[in-house]
């Protein structure tokens, strides 16, 4: 509430030792558009804010043969602007589009929504589905992680004392290869995920799948990938077959609870329902 | 806790301030700067009636803290006419009675002009899904799309 | 937009209103848009359980706070009699709003206020609050309304005995009220039906959803004169509220009506006001208070959550001829549901000879309900339009074929007792029939839904002031706070009964000091009660205008008459003078008797009762149960529309509150009756990319009683989206929905449940 | 003698349920006079919480309003609205 200090470091360096020095006491802002939600609803009172913006390593996206590095404070709207990597992750970009209003996509950031760690994070399922790495700096330097081990339960992050998010990576991806991210929310926009369901896969030159992945959102305490459906995916030319197999394998593997937004039976079946919809979006798109 | 002192453009000037790290930037429009034209709706970033322009992006300033506005420039709806010419959107949205309560206008008129700032031929969907995240609670929205839509139309005629 | 009839040079036109810029350039003030010199900040501790004892309140350590002014709990408020006042919404009792504005000796909800502070700045107030001990006892609870009317079921008031039963009960209980409305013979009407249907209904509570939070800046003065600034939706209920609550003579309170940002009932009553009040008498300082979102969720609004039983009959040829219904409707914490208007509305779109209606209102901890737009009818209309769809479907009648054969009338006697005179029911179900909509083809998985409403409008205080300046421009003064452009229905007829440009007619909404005492702006009055005293204070300045004519002319006033905004002699015989125009009169004025003006002061009677028919078409997503709006129809007799476009934004806006009602919006409470989502995260009102464009009717059969024909228009729109929606969801899906919101959760398991 | 329709069991718990009543009065005035005596307790809760509809017309403070042996006169809930 009062008493918080604000800092904006330029450098990585002066950033990891705020956040090293605040001892946990400290928040990082990158979007903001959680961070500030919470401060308003009294849910953290932090002793100190630090504002990664003015650090150049966390701006801009870089391409580099086909492989996409993301920084950490690049918001939604700017990766829908980026026309290389909207071609080459449509799944990705989705996801992070999907986060909140025009207004919300100019500031929320996909490494702020990885850390925040919703178990209904729309932006992550996608990138675990992607196989995104992602850059973590801290008081021992830096280290490689694949962001599918940042989110440990809802609202807790791996990362240690004085550790940030610095940069998303996105591997290259051979030709015919895409992916897809639907989420179910009751209204059309504005709305947390009840349910959401990534699906990344390659497809060889007649249209076989020959690597695939499934992940969903909400359905548990972190994302939940689930193998028996990429085992459906791979080997199939993503027919109604393979589609409805896919589909039994998410509901199967769904864990969700009953809360305000949705039902335990309502999540299972939507599971199923949204990842057999995005398998076949990826593939139409891999086959285009 | 000592004040930040900020320096910042709002509405093409100058301005300077001194906020507390915890004030949003829309609390400190309102009242530091005097600017009650934002409104505050939800300070969640879910009504959009404090929408404003940070360095051209369309923001909810519930979301942005007031120490981030250094160096920046900042657009509100004070700014949106040019002296006593209304811009096009302002003009319509009177015309098309585009308004009820007019509590979200100021939000939904900064957001629209965003949009038609960067496309001058929204289709009615773009325009829908653009606006999503300024509720009206009036209008049903009929009026606001189509008023939007229209300046579009008269922008691209012009 | 040349729809105006040939003889109104104003009326029916889509004039520019007189507050357009300011709202359009963030000028205009609303509730917590003002700032005075040494202004607190008020905040407000409430209380965290659903039902508890108040123990003792500790405010030392926030008093001791730096920074901190003062702290009130309701042992600052003055004891309020049990006594029934009439103001706002029908009758409320002082006890029980006194005990809504800060607890006494119990919390009957989450959310209620149990004490307030001021401080130098919103910070500290926070702190302060924090600061504040309060310990408390927690009782058992109780939310829904069925289980309020258990035997077992934890009793909210001691001292509350069913009221409308003989004898009157020994025991308390959670129901405060029972409402009966016969008319005919029940029985010998289900007798005489062919076909019979017999359906449960549940409805939740929704919230107004304004997007303005409740804001009020208070300056007491050590006097004892106070000025209240706030956004309401009539600040006379607000001095109503605050001399009655604070015990302070009316003429001592000056309340000033800030632009409000929406309210649709929810700002006919006092939250922050006596608060702010209190507060700025112990600091000796101005206080302003600003509810956050979560506040207007938790300790605001709603409307009524609702359990109901809908049975009609009718015979093999679609005549209906029996009709009953039993209401249970949460009034929260303590009594006034909508129950009354509920059962009262509950079948009149429809000529039926005999009628039962029986409701109840209800008491469980959560907050007070409050007014929403027609308030009860869209709750006991949904249940009705849903099984005059059933009925229609077991008849094998086209559903709005049936209506029309049903539909009340010039004549038909309403089962809430009156005659009903010239209304427009069968023209809005005719016009709805002649549509291009209702015979466009539809896709798999989509339906049509059609749904009718009534409501009776009231009519009530309004006053007027018309003031011809020294160059002949018009100011017009009134009191009923602008919510949606009715400055302009304003200025429009003051111009067109004098003769002169609407542009040259300036409205104001004048504060309590420069008006007499209006009911608030509600129940669709404004255009029609205040819109009848700006006429009639119009008439009377023109009165005196022809006077001042005479003088000039030095004839008698029968021999001025009064034409296109002129003076002009009735006939040649009275002389040959060139016509005076307004300005020309005004000019003169000092010289024949000083300034001109007219007023009235009115209790405006006969307002024109409304009625509506609505078409929906959804798209049900079979596998997530999602609901697409994809086209929507509202027809209304509007009596007559002064400004169309706003006219047809009420139905706009309605219809989109309604559709939201139908298909997203309700109240969530965990097991310890704390509401889970008080916000516009979870509280999903619709929002632009949810609703197709909402295409308008408007039908205009004049109300005898107005001279321009008004009916009020807003509220009737709200009423037929629900079973709209619900009809055309039946339809896509085959499956009957008995409770609202029909979320996608929801559809599932409905549809699950069925095969 | 005028005839009052009372609709609502508001009213009619004072009337041991009788739905009409007939009093002698020339206008409301009277008639909530006449009826309080009839039926202790129904001129108060008319009163304080009920309109009265006359041929049609709802009035939600009435008092001085003629009323004769044609009149329809229907007891009511007092309505508000949003």
């Amino acid at each position: 509430m009062s008493g918080m200090r604000y800092e904006a470091p330029n450098s990585v360096d002066e950033a990891v030792k705020l956040l090293a020095d605040a001892n946990g006491a400290a928040r990082i802002l990158a979007g903001g558009t959680d961070l500030l939600v919470q401060l308003r609803a009294g849910m953290i009172d932090p002793g100190v804010v630090v504002n990664i913006k003015n650090i150049s390593e966390t701006h801009g996206i870089a391409a580099d043969g086909g492989a996409f590095c993301i920084g950490a404070t690049v918001s939604g709207a700017e990766m829908g602007e980026d026309a290389a990597l909207s071609a080459a992750w449509p799944g990705v970009v989705e996801g992070a589009e999907l986060i909140g209003s025009t207004q919300i996509q100019g500031r929320a950031t996909m490494a702020g929504n990885l850390c925040n760690a919703s178990p209904a994070a729309d932006s992550v399922p996608a990138l675990i589905a992607a196989g995104a790495t992602c850059t973590v700096v801290g008081p021992d330097g830096q280290r490689e992680v694949s962001v599918a081990d940042i989110p440990t339960g809802p609202g807790q992050n791996s990362l240690g004392n004085g550790e940030f998010v610095l940069n998303i990576k996105l591997p290259a991806r051979p030709a015919n290869a895409s992916d897809a991210y639907l989420r179910m929310i009751p209204r059309t926009e504005m709305d947390i995920a009840i349910v959401g369901a990534a699906v990344n896969l390659v497809l060889d030159g007649d249209g076989t799948c020959t690597e695939a992945c499934v992940v969903l959102g909400a359905v548990g305490p972190k994302t939940i990938t689930v193998a028996d459906a990429a085992a459906a995916l791979v080997g199939s030319k993503v027919d109604e077959a393979a589609l409805a197999a896919v589909a039994a394998a998410a509901s199967a593997a769904a864990t969700p609870i009953d809360d305000k937004r949705g039902t335990v039976a309502y999540r299972t079946k939507v599971a199923g329902v949204l990842a057999s919809r995005a398998a076949a979006i990826a593939a139409e798109r891999a086959r285009s | 806790m000592a004040k930040h002192h900020i320096t910042t453009t709002i509405n093409g000037e100058e301005a300077e301030y001194l906020c507390e790290p915890q004030e949003t930037l829309l609390d400190v429009l309102r009242d530091e700067v005097g600017l009650t034209g934002t409104k505050e709706g939800c300070s969640s970033g879910d009504c959009g009636a404090c929408s404003v322009m940070l360095d051209g992006r369309l923001v909810c300033s519930c979301l942005v803290l007031g120490v981030e506005a250094q160096g920046k420039t900042v657009e509100t709806i004070e700014g949106m006419a040019d002296g006593e010419v209304l811009h096009p959107l302002q003009q319509k949205f009177l015309e098309e009675a585009a308004l009820q309560c007019g509590y979200c206008t100021p939000g939904v008129l900064i957001a629209a002009k965003a949009l038609l700032d960067i496309n001058n031929d929204p289709t009615e969907t773009e325009v829908r899904y653009w606006l999503a995240g300024n509720l009206c609670r009036c209008t049903g929205y009929d009026k606001i799309i189509r008023a939007v839509m229209d300046t579009a139309a008269d922008m691209r005629g012009a | 937009m040349n729809e105006q009839p040939k003889k109104f040079k104003w009326v029916g036109t889509r004039t520019i209103r007189p507050d357009g810029v300011d709202k359009v350039t963030g000028r205009a003030m609303y509730g917590a848009d003002l700032t005075l010199p040494g202004m607190l900040q008020g905040k407000v501790v409430r209380s965290p359980h659903a039902h508890a004892k108040i123990k003792s309140i500790d405010t030392s350590k926030a008093e001791a706070l730096d920074g901190v002014k003062a702290v009130i709990t309701a042992d600052d408020m003055p004891q309020a009699d049990p006594t029934p006042v009439a103001a706002g919404e029908a009758m409320i009792n002082l006890r029980d709003l006194s005990d809504n504005v800060i607890a006494r000796h119990k919390v009957l909800y989450e959310g209620q206020t149990v004490a307030a502070v001021a401080a130098t700045t919103s910070d500290i107030a926070d702190r302060a609050v924090a600061l504040i001990e309060v310990e408390y006892e927690v009782l058992p609870h109780v939310i829904d309304v069925l289980a309020a009317m258990k035997d077992d079921a934890p009793v909210l008031h001691d001292d509350m005995f069913t009221g409308g039963v003989k004898p009157k009960p020994e025991v308390a209980s959670n129901v405060a009220n029972r409402v009966e409305f016969t008319l005919g013979d029940i029985e010998a009407g289900f007798a005489a039906a062919d076909v019979v249907i017999e359906q449960d209904f549940t409805t939740e509570p929704v919230h107004q959803g304004y997007i303005e939070p409740h804001a009020v800046v208070a300056d007491a003065n050590p006097d004892g004169k106070v000025d209240i600034w706030c956004s309401s939706q009539g600040h006379f209920m607000v001095r109503t509220f605050v001399a009655g609550l604070l015990k302070i003579d009316m003429s001592k309170i000056k309340v000033t009506a800030a632009e409000i940002g929406g309210g649709f009932g929810g700002k006919t009553t006092v939250y922050l006001e006596p608060l702010a009040v209190l507060l700025s008498s112990k600091s000796g300082r101005p206080v302003r208070m600003v509810m956050s979102r979560e506040e207007v969720f938790r300790a605001s609004g709603p409307t009524s959550g609702a359990a109901m039983t809908i049975k009609m009959g009718a015979t093999k040829d679609g005549k209906i001829v029996a009709c009953d219904a039993t209401l249970y409707m949460q009034a929260g914490a303590w009594p006034g549901s909508p129950v009354g208007p509920a059962a009262m509305t509950a079948f009149a779109p429809y000529d039926v000879d005999n009628v039962k209606v029986v409701g109840f209102d209800v008491v469980s901890n959560r907050q007070k309900v409050v007014a929403y737009r027609a308030p009860g009818a869209p709750i006991s209309e949904y249940g009705v339009e849903c099984v005059v769809d059933e009925l229609a479907s077991e008849l094998g009648i086209d559903p709005l074929e049936l209506r029309a054969k049903n539909a009340a009338k010039e004549g038909t006697q309403a089962a809430y007792g009156v005659k009903f005179g010239a209304i427009g029911m069968v023209e809005t179900v005719a016009a709805a029939q002649a549509t291009e909509h209702y015979k466009t083809p539809l896709g798999p998985n989509q339906g049509r839904g059609v749904a009718s409403g009534f409501w009776f409008n009231i009519g009530g205080e309004s006053c007027a002031g018309i003031r011809i300046n020294e160059d002949g421009s018009v100011s017009l003064t009134e009191g009923s706070p602008d919510i949606g452009g009715s400055r302009a229905s304003m200025a429009m007829m003051a111009a067109e009964t004098l003769g002169v440009d609407y542009y040259k007619v300036k409205p104001s909404v004048v504060d309590t000091d420069a008006t007499g005492y209006h009911f608030v702006t509600g129940g669709s009055r404004v255009t029609f009660a205040t819109g009848m005293a700006v006429v009639k204070a119009t008439n009377a300045a023109i009165d005196e205008l022809r006077a001042r004519a005479a003088k000039i002319w030095d004839v008698d006033v029968e021999g001025v008459v009064w034409e296109d905004g002129h003076a002009k002699p009735a006939s040649s015989n009275v002389g040959d003078f060139d016509p005076m125009s307004v300005a020309d009169l005004a000019a003169m004025a000092n010289k024949t008797g000083g300034p001109i003006s007219g007023h009235a002061d009115i209790n405006a009677k006969g307002a024109g009762p409304a009625f509506g028919t609505h078409i929906c078409d959804v798209e049900v997503d079979p596998d997530t149960g999602h609901v697409t709006v994809l086209r929507y129809t509202a027809v209304q007799d509007v009596g007559r529309a002064i400004h169309p476009s706003y006219v047809e934004g009420q139905l706009q806006g309605g219809a989109a509150q309604g559709i939201g009602w139908a298909l997203n919006e309700e109240y969530i409470y965990d097991e310890n009756g704390k509401l889970e989502n008080a916000g516009f995260l979870d509280y999903r009102v619709p929002v632009a990319s949810d609703l197709p464009m909402i295409d308008t009717i408007l039908i205009e059969i004049p109300n005898p009683t107005h001279p321009f024909g008004v009916r009020g228009v807003g509220e009737v729109p709200i009423i037929p989206p629900l079973a709209a929606v619900a009809n055309a969801v039946a339809a896509a899906t085959g499956v009957r929905f008995h409770a609202l919101p029909m979320s996608p959760p929801a559809i599932v398991a409905k549809m699950a449940e069925k095969g | 003698m005028v005839k009052v329709v009372l609709t609502s069991g508001t009213a009619t718990q004072y009337t041991d349920g009788e739905t009409e009543v007939t009093v002698a009065a020339k206008n409301v005035r009277q008639m909530v006079t006449a009826l309080e005596a009839k039926y202790p307790g129904l001129g108060t809760e008319i009163n304080q919480s009920m309109s009265v509809a006359i041929d049609g017309t709802i009035l939600p403070d009435p008092f001085l309003e003629e009323v004769t042996e044609e009149s329809e006169i229907f007891v009511l809930p007092k309505i508000g609205g949003g």
